[in-house]
């Protein structure tokens, strides 16, 4: 469900920091009916061209607070709400080379009361100026 | 017998176009209050940011201030149970109460008068949190949920729970997709166009029809195939299960609330799924007197190839209570 | 409400002895009086060659000899429709009540009141054939059997058949085994014995009891092994269904017999998987004044490492049900 | 069920006719709770020492009648009774050789309430005099 509106690529950039690109960004949105707390993404899974990149270089950046893997998996209070546009900005050298790429982006929530993970991908043709 | 039930609507009925902000709260509010409606049930997780922390004073006296404009009272609140929250490690029993409490508390703040308690929430959890229920003269519900019924075995153990405490707090919701007669087309559509065989889908809904029990149909689809999106068709009957609704008869002074769950209206006001009229006929004779809150739940079998309107669909929906002689 | 639940037995029970003729069918009939019950019920094909073709005079004149002799009445005939009896070719209705009527004429020359109905028998096979039942004035019960409820899809279909038709010779026969709360420990032991994990078996029978779906119980089993036959332990808790007893009330009156299934009975006269107190309250409180016939099943599951005693089981489940109320 | 009670040897020998060896026999119960005809019986299938036999020299016995493959799947009225004992005569020139054997009956049944056939299989350790 949700599956064609999780990448939002309009937030899509490579992001400078101190005169240095030290990766990019896009938005995305929670593929459920409900908000869940970020403990409750048991895997936020982003690939580039058919290459997934490490779990320990995605953050997730909801409102005015980022967290990165370790920090999801201990935040009982936050919560990525219903419809909400975060940011998940991804570390990497030179960012996104110029040009079109395939963007992936694979969420795995731990719901109560399913008793297999709920996984949901997206896939979406981005270009990066 | 007198009964004098009641038409709500789900706020999870507008997903879609809450999801992308088309809509605003008020929005569905709005469009519920616009069918005629004058229950609202949400999913408190999904509406209201930061549930189930009690939200801000001001968001309370907006939520009410809404409610008088419209002329709708609030009915329910979906309340959710996430033992495994914390990776690795699993609720005690202690905690998963005190999570419930919190619902009920939010619960209590915006006015509800029922909560829809997740059917994964145990017999003993039900147990130690009736009295904190009681004391803020909250229902619970216990919804019904395919491909559960009434009388499975697990719902046995909440009735037990319901018989031995005596309270008139504990219940049941029927969720309408318990007595899907016929699998829903946008469903098995949807499952097509990822690839599953018509034919095979076919025979899948002429079985399920029949009440053909699900074990055959799926065996007899694994001789005709053995890819796995034709078996996601088969298992379609397995999950959508249907139960004779002179099944909630005997439970009837139990029952708190109903889901109207639906997934594709048509032009006539008819649920191509679901024999509304057979389920509503039993509530009227059994006099119940609550809410059935439209739930709709297409929007995820047709996102994919068209533009969703769920107010349409409740608006038909609703319509159709109304037909059935839901006021 | 009056009850006057009776108390027979079916021959059926016997099984192991009538299979290696340590029994004839007359030592069935006289163990079946020597515990008190006045009730027979048979499996024509078991306990009479040649069923359903009409036996010889001799043989009938016999019958009713035994029937006097033995203090006891033929209560119901279990009849079977194999569709397929022909290879490759499937009955028409057409062929299919002529099996249907053969069963009924055989049931009539003996005696039988009640034909069970074997659960692959169509609602429209039925319609046609309830006349001619009628006209013998014999009562035809399909068979609740689990993975099956009183109101699953099937079954709906043919109470969709006794309401329009309005007749009083079709009804349903319950099996106790739809009412199976624990798993029952000589099927379990069986599959360990044939190489099961018992401490996945243990997982099983404690999920069962915890009325947790079956679905649940499987998957989780899936991840805890690949062995085929620690799924085979898991799919008992998907056949061996149970249903809240109550389920059966709004449907007392057309219960036209009840099949007393059980599996291994104790020294105290207790059957561990089904909660026959409950079950025979409910056919109590409703009225219920038919048969109640023992059907013992647990021979399968033992015969391989001991001898088998039908005649103490079927005593013991005699004496539970006088403990419960039935005379 | 009753797969233990499916190979009777006590019938078992080989048989002679016009002075020859013509195949042997044994005795065989049905492994199921009631009779059936013979025409429901899909398969009955007879090894020695771990060879299928072929199934068109396998001939049930029933009573006073003689059935070959063909013949039995086409008697409707004919039944194999419950508990009943018949023969299984299997042609086989010169018969089973004198000693042990492993001796194997497959029945498989096709029954009208049970979507897939009922297969029961039993293996006895016999001896020819
Ligand atoms: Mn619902
Ligand atoms: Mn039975």
């Amino acid at each position: 469900m949700f599956e064609k509106y999780m990448i939002v690529e309009d937030n899509l950039k490579n992001v400078v920091d101190e005169g240095k690109v030290s990766g990019f960004q896009f938005g995305a949105r929670l593929p459920y009916y409900r908000g869940v707390s970020l403990s409750m993404l048991e895997e936020i899974e982003v690939s580039v061209d058919g290459k997934v990149l490490p779990q320990d270089k995605v953050h997730l950046i909801v409102r005015d607070n980022t967290y990165n893997l370790k920090q999801r998996e201990e935040e009982l209070d936050d919560r990525w709400e219903m419809g909400e546009v975060v940011n998940l900005f991804i570390e990497k050298e030179e960012g996104l080379p110029k040009g079109k790429h395939q963007l992936g982006l694979k969420v795995n929530i731990r719901i109560g009361y399913l008793p297999f993970p709920a996984i949901r991908n997206a896939q979406k043709e981005i270009t990066i100026e | 017998m007198n009964h004098s039930i009641k038409r709500g609507v789900s706020l999870y009925s507008y997903q879609e176009e809450f999801f992308l902000k088309k809509m605003s709260l008020e929005d569905c509010i709005a469009a519920t209050a616009a069918t005629g409606a004058t229950g609202i049930e949400i999913v408190g997780e999904q509406s209201i940011p930061g549930c189930p922390n009690i939200p801000s004073d001001k968001f309370v006296v907006q939520w009410f201030e809404w409610m008088d404009k419209y002329n709708v009272t609030p009915v329910a609140h979906d309340m959710f149970l996430d033992y495994n929250k914390k990776k690795g490690h699993y609720y005690t029993d202690e905690e998963a109460v005190e999570s419930f409490k919190k619902d009920i508390r939010f619960a209590h703040k915006l006015g509800f008068k029922i909560i829809r308690v997740i059917v994964n929430t145990t017999p003993q959890i039900m147990e130690k949190v009736i009295p904190y229920a009681e004391d803020h003269d909250i229902k619970l519900g216990i919804e019904v949920h395919a491909p559960w019924h009434i009388n499975s075995p697990w719902m046995t153990r909440h009735w037990e729970v319901m018989e031995k405490t005596g309270t008139k707090h504990f219940g049941f919701i029927p969720d309408m997709g318990g007595f899907t007669k016929r699998l829903a087309m946008v469903q098995v559509n949807r499952l097509i166009r990822q690839g599953a065989d018509p034919e095979i889908a076919k025979f899948v809904c002429e079985q399920h029809e029949k009440g053909v029990m699900a074990e055959y149909t799926i065996y007899e689809v694994s001789r005709m195939s053995d890819r796995r999106i034709d078996m996601a068709v088969a298992e379609l009957s397995r999950h959508n299960t249907f139960a004779n609704p002179i099944s909630l008869k005997e439970h009837m002074d139990r029952i708190v609330h109903v889901h109207g769950k639906f997934y594709d209206m048509t032009e006539d006001f008819i649920e191509p799924s679901i024999p509304y009229e057979d389920v509503i006929n039993v509530l009227k004779d059994g006099g119940y007197n609550g809410y059935i809150c439209s739930e709709y739940e297409g929007n995820r079998h047709i996102q994919d190839i068209q533009e969703v309107d769920s107010v349409l669909q409740v608006k038909r929906h609703q319509q159709m209570l109304v037909n059935y002689g839901v006021k």
